[in-house]
């Protein structure tokens, strides 16, 4: 990092494209909690004080640029003992979003991408997504005690909308059974939707809000089309 | 109003409390002091020693003049004053009416045993079935619904603890005296004519339950800092062994995590609780104390507000001399540790490194807890606050806030025409009574207790060996001394008896102690012809044993003699000596005390520094002070001169001043107040002389608030804290700096706002509420920039300006600012006064500033009795703080001014002039310079205001020509000789 | 360097320091003189205060006699300043115990010369008269004849500061051929102004005086260092002692004595041990008898406790004791331990505090 | 048992700390052997030899002296004011034989109750280990 001189002039501020956000950071007085709280602190150089001082010092291309903002988890502990209260997770999410989004690491822009296309995060076309499932429900069926399980797909005025996170469609699929049994057992009301059934929201964490906001619509949709009240989440 | 007593009403028994009640007490107004819990004296109650010397002195702040009449003890054990009446677990419910004659309601919870009739036997606590965690002591440790709620204090009598109370009446029937009473209905009464009232109900501390991230209640050695008080106390649940609460294992590693409950906006403290990190460094020293070499104590922290005078060497100290930890980070969160009841905590260090560590305790240093507001009735007329009432404040900030208080309402009452007493309060003089003019009768009254079964027995035993005692011993037996009817019978038999000195042989002098200070009352018999043996309490003793008690008693008595010494005349004016803030503050205060002031300035104009002061409000009510009291008939100000000597003693001063006109003007005077200032300090750190935009912070704020300065183009300012101060060999914090450095930078933004403002700092020390500034100040955008003593920004003075080079600790680059202007805070010095230390022999600190009689208890008053000092002359001050200080020496003094007379008390020095060889030994031994030769006379004197009776000098006098009253050699040989 | 002058004795020490005495008056150098003197009626030198020069005849400055510790004839005239220039010549125990009670504000010193010489220790009072009626001039015998040098007493013999301290001037003796010459040594500005008055040439110090210092020294360590350990014996317990003291008459006369008991009026003759009757019939019931006078061993040990620090070992405790008990071996031997402990040696310097008046600031624990 | 020799202990007591914190072991029935006799002084300061002194001649096997901590001292520094001249006086009678383990001196503070038993019960045994007084049985003249 390089010399931090005359850093907020209001012409640099003006440039600093996350001093207009509503950020807290000049409340700062780097006293240190977050990053004590942060279970990343000290990991490849991350720090959510450093992140929350480089704001405040004007720097925000050189956060913008580094990695630091991609190494948080966004758990949020950091800001919840803040004493200043300072909205250090969205702060990072914001830097996030500024980023170019070629430059956003790993598969997370890519998802986004592949979502926005097919609805899901992997891509994973509609009939092989009708078929993983029901395949897996044949499965539970064949257990004693679920003899009349079925997968009930976009039933109408069901209680409760089942959205799915895509790592269980796609690898660890046994899992899908833990929640069914659940349902069923309970004899709950609820449905999945054959389209748009993505329960991960990558728009999230790449800070892309546009995206975000598509995602979160395409749910309410289904909720609303299929008039359902309640809404399962796996994130 | 006419003779009746003025009556002073001070609710709450804290320190605060208590210094505002010995105030009054002093100067002859009666007191009723009331106080919510059970027990007298606040928090200090579980405090042994304070900073920043780790000592206790509590008792210290007993007064020194009317010695007599309050019991000769330490204060943790109860409040005794012959003026001064406590009410205990009592609450005022309403205040009503006109200053002066205010009726308080009050409410009193009763303590369900009667002090009259309760021995301590302690029979209740043991068939107490209810157990409960002991309060005391913060929680460690079980007590008895039924217990003495401070253990050590018998001032009251057992309590019962109603919340925990199943009334299954199995105390009442152990009861021997029949004192227990389960009946807990609130009474209410009322208290008319009441004069004034003081609120002293001090500040309660933040409950860290709350905060989750800290395991309070979950982890068994996550303690408060008043609970790791009575850990280590002597006294509390573990004998003062440093141990954890969780397995009784000893403690090897332990760290204080600062700020719990403070500077969080969270949770709506935005402020500081200024007393924490003393207290901290403090309980890290006295925990080293009792590790091991090799144990560990870490203080984590945000800045260190060492803001007082003595206390950043004591800071240094700690971490240099005795090894305590610094770390500049505030924790998020405890964790469970390695090894089951550890801790763990992860942080960052100041070389941004992350560490985890395991400890096996964890102190969370609790601050004033938030939002607590005063009673409604607090506001009414002829009701004053405390200071200590308002905000968390340690020990010589409640006892100021005290002394205030308590100075604004007899003010008040002066100005309402009403007196205490009266000026000569008939002083029962104890040395003169006519028992001393005779041969020593001596009558031993004997309990029959009613308690004890095989009393009679013992009687006889005891009766038939006192009957071998040589010399006239009457004996008498009296039934159950602890009741009324038992004491009318004491009564009578010395009105009817012929005996001149009385022992009794009974039990708990706590329970006799009370009843004998009556006697007073009824008879001609004063306490210092009185003696008690305890016989019956503690395990069964043999008679041989119980006789040498009783004749030791009887030695005692033998050889009280009669006082001989004289009163001493007052003048009843003071001398003030300084015309700036607190000088004037405390002349006026006396004034409106209708006492004449001699005010002695060596400037042509008064105010001091007050023409530094560009603050609207703070200059507005220094002007106001300033103007009354040119105004006023009872303040003589003499302004261009000097003082060139002063001799005599307290109560009696003859000083001489010079005029600038050569004039010379001799002076008498009862007190003398020492407000003789400060002034900003020089310092050539920073390259302050090198370039005239270079400026200290005082400039500064003259140029921020000079009209010109919106017209001048400023883009940047850079300020740097500590110029030339917090090390040595200024090594002290000056208190003004940060406060006034951050107003000016919030005024530098209010007129340009998009100038950059930065802060270099050490520890920004915005104690108290004036945190909000730095809130405020950050808020604003302005950057501050730590650094440590070894890695100071550095100032370069170059061809097109100035350039401060530093380092940002946090992100660890160089930061390079080429600011417009750059402010020092340079901090204060006090003014020069060599001359003035010389004539009153006073003591200063190496910094030059006057040492106090006691930095905690007695801080307005100096080693030498009669002469105060207030202001910047004693310690960094702020200017309301010095004017506060002003107003507090004022009350001191009237304590001495508000006597014609000072009559002499029985612990006293004496000297036989017959024999004495003048080899002034006892001159130079004497603590409080309470000696002096009468060159006229030949003699050595002692000055009956100062003299302690702490016998320093007669131990040195080989000859016992001086002497302490009822400690004299003969007697205390004949003790030790009864005692073998 | 000191000043230092040589004078001739011509067998007559005694007589060229009366001389040099005499002109310190004539030439008013100093108002008065007080030394040692011969009276027409006793052979046993007083101390005398001379204010003309002729009565200088009969002094006796190097007389090996101290009828008793003339520090306090000294300090009764020094009580206070009178502007008078007062010239004292006194042995070494004499001068150490007179900056004793100067720390006492017994006397002030301001005004006063001190000239001590090197002592060779005094000679009992009877065995001084019984040697008077038989020789002359004692003194130059003495110094002629080292073998008389014996017959001083046995606490001088365990002297080890025979030299001088913070004396204005200093007779040496020390290896000089006394019959022949001695030496004037000034130890301080007044002392060196007065050998420049009197017009005395002056010399580098002669050498042979540390070495028979040295000598000196090693022999009286010795002699004292048996002492020690012969009365440690003496009263190593409280049985000992009691027949070491027993004979005591409460006389008070070691007490009279004491250069440097400077108390008015003892302690033990006020009422603090003008014990009531009653006092004193308990103690005889409480142990079934009491010896009377009371407090004899108190006196004793309490004259230690109050002046141990202080004693400067010149024995006049034991001489005037009709009881012959060795009071001065005690305080010399139980002192010796006391002044280590504080590390005090009276009489070194008048502005070293009196241990009691010194203390720690701060110290940790009792222990 | 009557056999079994029990010390004869005088302390002297300063008022403030160390008398407060024996009256506080009273109340707080913090039990110590009854053959110690308290005695009340302002100060340790006040000490004069004398008591000590007459304490050891009247026969009393342990002499201990309590005052405040240094810097607590209620007369700022009597304390330590005692500890100099009880050094000197504890050097005095060790040359006629008293132990000087039989003075002892200890800073005890007012609310250290507990502190005060152990201290006690410490100095008694340490005396009950030298065994009795030489004075004992002596007639002191």
């Amino acid at each position: 990092m390089d010399t931090i001189t005359s850093i907020k002039s209001s012409e640099i501020k003006q440039k600093a494209p996350l001093r207009p956000i509503e950020s807290l950071t000049d409340m700062c007085m780097a006293c240190g909690t977050c990053s004590a709280g942060c279970p990343l602190t000290g990991i490849e150089g991350f720090d959510p004080r450093k992140i929350v001082r480089m704001v405040l010092m004007g720097m925000d291309k050189e956060l913008i640029e580094s990695k630091l903002p991609w190494l948080c988890t966004m758990c949020g502990k950091c800001e919840y003992a803040c004493p200043m209260g300072i909205n250090i997770v969205s702060i990072i999410r914001t830097a996030r979003g500024m980023v170019k989004r070629e430059n956003v690491p790993g598969m997370i822009h890519k998802g986004v991408e592949l979502c926005l296309k097919t609805g899901n995060n992997i891509g994973l076309p509609k009939e092989d997504f009708i078929f993983i499932i029901e395949d897996v429900g044949e499965e539970l069926a064949g257990e004693s005690g679920f003899s009349d399980f079925k997968i009930p797909f976009d039933k109408n005025g069901a209680n409760l909308l089942h959205t799915l996170h895509n790592k269980l469609v796609n690898t660890q699929n046994e899992d899908l059974k833990h929640w069914w049994k659940i349902f069923h057992i309970a004899k709950e009301d609820w449905t999945i939707p054959s389209q748009n059934w993505e329960g991960v929201n990558w728009g999230l964490f790449s800070g892309d809000d546009e995206a975000m906001k598509c995602f979160v619509g395409r749910i309410v949709e289904n909720m609303e089309k299929l008039e359902i009240a309640n809404l399962m989440y796996p994130e | 109003m006419g003779n009746k007593i003025a009556k002073i009403l001070v609710v709450g028994a804290g320190i605060s409390g208590i210094r505002a009640a010995l105030d009054f007490a002093d100067i002859g107004y009666q007191v009723c002091v009331v106080e919510k819990s059970p027990a007298v004296g606040g928090i200090l109650l579980q405090l042994d020693r304070q900073f920043p010397n780790n000592h206790c002195g509590m008792c210290r702040m007993l007064p020194m003049i009317d010695r007599d009449v309050c019991s000769q003890f330490c204060l943790r054990r109860g409040l005794f004053h012959d003026s001064i009446s406590v009410h205990t677990s009592t609450e005022v419910v309403s205040i009503e009416g006109n200053p002066g004659q205010l009726k308080v309601v009050l409410s009193r919870q009763p303590r369900g045993v009667d002090s009259e009739l309760c021995n301590f036997c302690g029979k209740c606590e043991e068939v107490c079935p209810v157990s409960v965690p002991d309060t005391f002591n913060e929680g460690l440790g079980e007590r008895k619904a039924i217990c003495l709620p401070v253990p050590h204090q018998t001032s009251g009598p057992y309590s019962i603890d109603w919340a925990s109370c199943t009334k299954c009446g199995e105390c009442e029937k152990a009861c021997p005296t029949g004192a227990v009473k389960l009946d807990n209905e609130h009474e209410t009464f009322d208290m008319e004519d009441v004069a004034a009232v003081i609120i002293a109900t001090g500040t309660k501390l933040f409950n860290p339950d709350s905060v989750d991230l800290y395991g309070c209640g979950e982890f068994p050695n996550v303690v408060t800092s008043t609970a790791f008080e009575r850990i280590i106390s002597s006294s509390g649940p573990f004998k003062g062994s440093l141990v954890r609460p969780s397995d009784g294992r000893e403690v090897k590693k332990v760290a204080w995590l600062q700020c719990v409950g403070s500077r969080n906006l969270m949770i709506g403290a935005d402020y500081c609780s200024s007393a924490c990190c003393m207290f901290a460094i403090k309980e890290a020293l006295l925990a080293r104390e009792k590790m091991s070499k090799d144990a560990e104590t870490v203080i984590f922290y945000m800045d260190m507000r060492t803001f007082g005078r003595d206390f950043q060497r004591y800071r240094d100290r700690a971490e240099k001399e005795s090894g305590v930890r610094f770390v500049r980070c505030r924790v998020h969160s405890i964790e469970p540790g390695e090894n089951p009841d550890d801790l763990r905590l992860k942080y960052v260090d100041s070389s941004r490194k992350t560490v985890e560590e395991d400890f096996d305790m964890i102190v969370l240093s609790t601050g004033k807890e938030p939002g607590r507001k005063l009673p409604d009735y607090a506001s009414h007329e002829g009701v004053f606050v405390a200071d200590s009432a308002k905000g968390l404040k340690d020990i010589s900030g409640s006892v100021i806030g005290a002394e205030v208080a308590a100075g604004r309402a007899s003010r008040m009452l002066k100005n309402l025409g009403i007196m205490p007493a009266d000026k000569d309060k008939d002083q029962k003089s104890a040395g003169q009574s006519k028992a001393f003019e005779e041969r020593p009768r001596v009558q031993v009254v004997l309990c029959e207790c009613g308690v004890i079964s095989d009393a009679g027995s013992l009687l006889d035993g005891i009766e038939s060996e006192l009957e071998k005692f040589p010399g006239r011993l009457d004996i008498v037996r009296v039934k159950s001394l602890c009741r009324k009817e038992g004491w009318d019978k004491v009564k009578q038999i010395i009105r009817d008896g012929s005996a001149n000195r009385l022992v009794f042989a009974a039990c708990n002098k706590n329970v006799l102690g009370p009843k004998i200070k009556e006697l007073e009352e009824d008879t001609e018999i004063f306490d210092s012809i009185v003696e008690s043996a305890d016989i019956y309490s503690g395990d069964e003793r043999s008679i041989d044993s119980l006789i040498k008690d009783l004749d030791m008693a009887v030695s005692r008595l033998r050889s009280r003699r009669a006082l001989f010494e004289h009163s001493q005349p007052v003048t009843g004016s003071a001398l003030v000596i300084g015309g700036g803030p607190a000088g004037l503050s405390a002349a006026l205060a006396l004034a409106d005390h209708k006492i004449d002031v001699f005010l002695v300035e060596k400037s042509e104009t008064l105010g001091g520094n007050l023409k530094y002061i560009i603050d609207k409000e703070l200059r507005q009510s220094i002007e106001e002070i300033l103007n009354k009291v040119e105004g006023n008939p009872r303040i003589k100000i003499h302004k261009e001169a000097e003082l060139i000597t002063s001799s005599g003693i307290s109560g009696n001063f003859t000083s001489k001043i010079q005029m600038k006109t050569g004039e010379q003007k001799t002076i008498l005077h009862g007190v003398t107040i020492l407000a003789t200032g400060g002034t900003a300090a020089e310092t050539d750190s920073y390259s302050m002389d090198d370039h005239e935009r270079i400026v200290s912070l005082f400039e500064m704020e003259k140029l921020v608030n000079d009209a010109s300065f919106s017209g001048q183009a400023v883009k940047s300012i850079v300020m740097i804290q500590c110029a030339g101060t917090r090390e040595e060999p200024r090594n002290y914090c000056s208190r003004v700096c940060c406060i006034k450095s951050l107003n000016n930078a919030l005024k530098i933004k209010q007129i340009h706002p998009d100038a950059e403002v930065y802060i270099f700092y050490r520890d920004i020390m915005t104690y108290g509420d004036s945190e909000r500034i730095y809130t405020e100040a950050r808020k604003k955008g302005i950057v501050f920039i730590p650094f440590d003593i070894d890695t100071k920004p550095e100032v370069l003075v170059e061809s097109g300006g100035l350039l401060v080079k530093g380092i940002d600790p946090v992100l660890g680059v160089p930061v390079e600012l080429k600011p417009d202007w750059l402010s020092l805070a340079v901090g204060v010095v006090p003014n020069f006064i060599k001359d003035l230390v010389k004539i009153f022999g006073i003591e200063t600190t190496q910094d030059g500033f006057i040492k106090e009689a006691d930095s905690k208890w007695r801080p307005v008053d100096t080693g030498q009795e009669g002469i105060f000092v207030c202001g910047l002359a004693r310690a960094p001050a702020r200017a309301d703080e010095a004017m506060k200080e002003g107003e507090a020496a004022a009350q001191r003094a009237l304590r001495i001014l508000s006597k014609n007379e000072i009559i002499p008390q029985r612990l006293l020095a004496r000297v036989r002039h017959s024999i004495c060889s003048m080899c002034s030994l006892c001159i130079e031994v004497c603590p409080f310079n309470a000696r002096y030769i009468d060159t006229a006379e030949g003699k050595i004197m002692v000055d009956i205001a100062s003299c302690q009776g702490c016998g320093t000098c007669a131990a040195i006098c080989p000859n016992s020509a001086t002497l302490i009253v009822d400690f004299e050699d003969d007697g205390i040989m004949n003790v030790i000789e009864a005692a073998l | 360097m000191t000043m230092y002058a040589i004078l001739e004795t011509n067998n007559n020490p005694s007589e060229t320091i009366r001389s040099v005495l005499k002109n310190m008056l004539s030439e008013k150098l100093v108002d008065v003189v007080l030394v040692p003197f011969k009276t027409e009626y006793s052979s046993l030198p007083m101390p005398t205060l001379i204010a003309d020069p002729e009565k200088m005849l009969q002094a006796q400055p190097l007389a090996p006699a101290a009828p008793f510790n003339a520090a306090r004839q000294a300090a009764s005239v020094l009580r206070y300043p009178t502007g008078k220039k007062v010239a004292v010549v006194l042995r070494t125990c004499e001068i150490r115990a007179l900056i004793e009670l100067a720390k006492l504000k017994q006397c002030v010193l301001d005004e006063a010369i001190l000239i001590g010489f090197d002592c060779m220790g005094r000679i009992e009072n009877d065995s001084y008269l019984e040697m008077a009626a038989q020789e002359e001039d004692i003194t130059t015998s003495f110094y002629a004849d080292s073998s008389m040098q014996d017959r001083i007493t046995g606490i001088c013999k365990a002297c080890e500061y025979f030299q001088p301290y913070g004396a204005d001037l200093t007779i040496c003796l020390l290896g000089m051929p006394v019959m022949e010459k001695i030496g004037l040594m000034a130890g301080t500005e007044a002392g060196e102004n007065i050998i420049k008055s009197l017009g005395l040439s002056t010399v580098e110090q002669p050498e042979g005086r540390e070495v028979a210092a040295n000598s000196l020294l090693q022999k009286r360590t010795e002699a004292r260092d048996k002492l020690f350990s012969e009365t440690s014996e003496k009263i190593k317990d409280i049985e000992k002692f009691q027949k070491t003291i027993a004979n005591c008459l409460n006389c008070y006369n070691c007490r009279n004595a004491c250069p440097v008991c400077y108390c008015k009026e003892c302690v033990f003759l006020t009422d603090v041990f003008a014990h009531e009757p009653e006092v004193l019939q308990r103690r005889a019931a409480k142990r079934g008898a009491v010896k009377l006078p009371a407090d004899t061993t108190m006196f004793h040990m309490t004259r230690l406790a109050h002046m141990s620090h202080a004693c400067v070992g010149c024995g006049q405790c034991s001489s005037v004791c009709p009881s012959s008990i060795p009071v001065a071996d005690i305080f010399r031997t139980v002192s010796a331990k006391v002044q280590e402990l504080y590390n005090y040696v009276p009489g070194r310097d008048i502005s070293e505090s009196i241990p009691y008046l010194v203390f720690e600031e701060e110290s940790s624990n009792g222990k | 048992m009557s056999d079994e020799f029990e010390p004869k202990i005088i302390a002297l007591v300063c008022n403030w700390c160390t008398y407060t914190a024996a009256d506080l072991a009273g109340t707080s029935r913090l039990a110590y052997s009854a053959n110690v006799r308290i005695i009340r002084l302002m100060c340790t300061g006040m000490i004069d030899p004398k008591y000590i002194l007459k304490a050891l001649l009247d026969g009393a096997d342990g002499v201990f002296i309590g005052g405040c901590h240094p810097g607590d001292c209620h007369y700022i520094n009597g304390n330590l004011k005692a500890k100099k001249r009880i050094s000197g006086i504890s050097k005095i009678v060790e040359q006629f034989g008293f132990d000087p383990e039989r003075l002892r001196l200890r800073w005890i503070g007012a609310s250290e109750g507990p502190e005060f038993q152990r201290n006690m019960n410490e100095f008694f045994e340490s005396i009950k280990a030298l065994g009795s007084t030489p004075v004992r049985d002596r007639m002191i003249l």
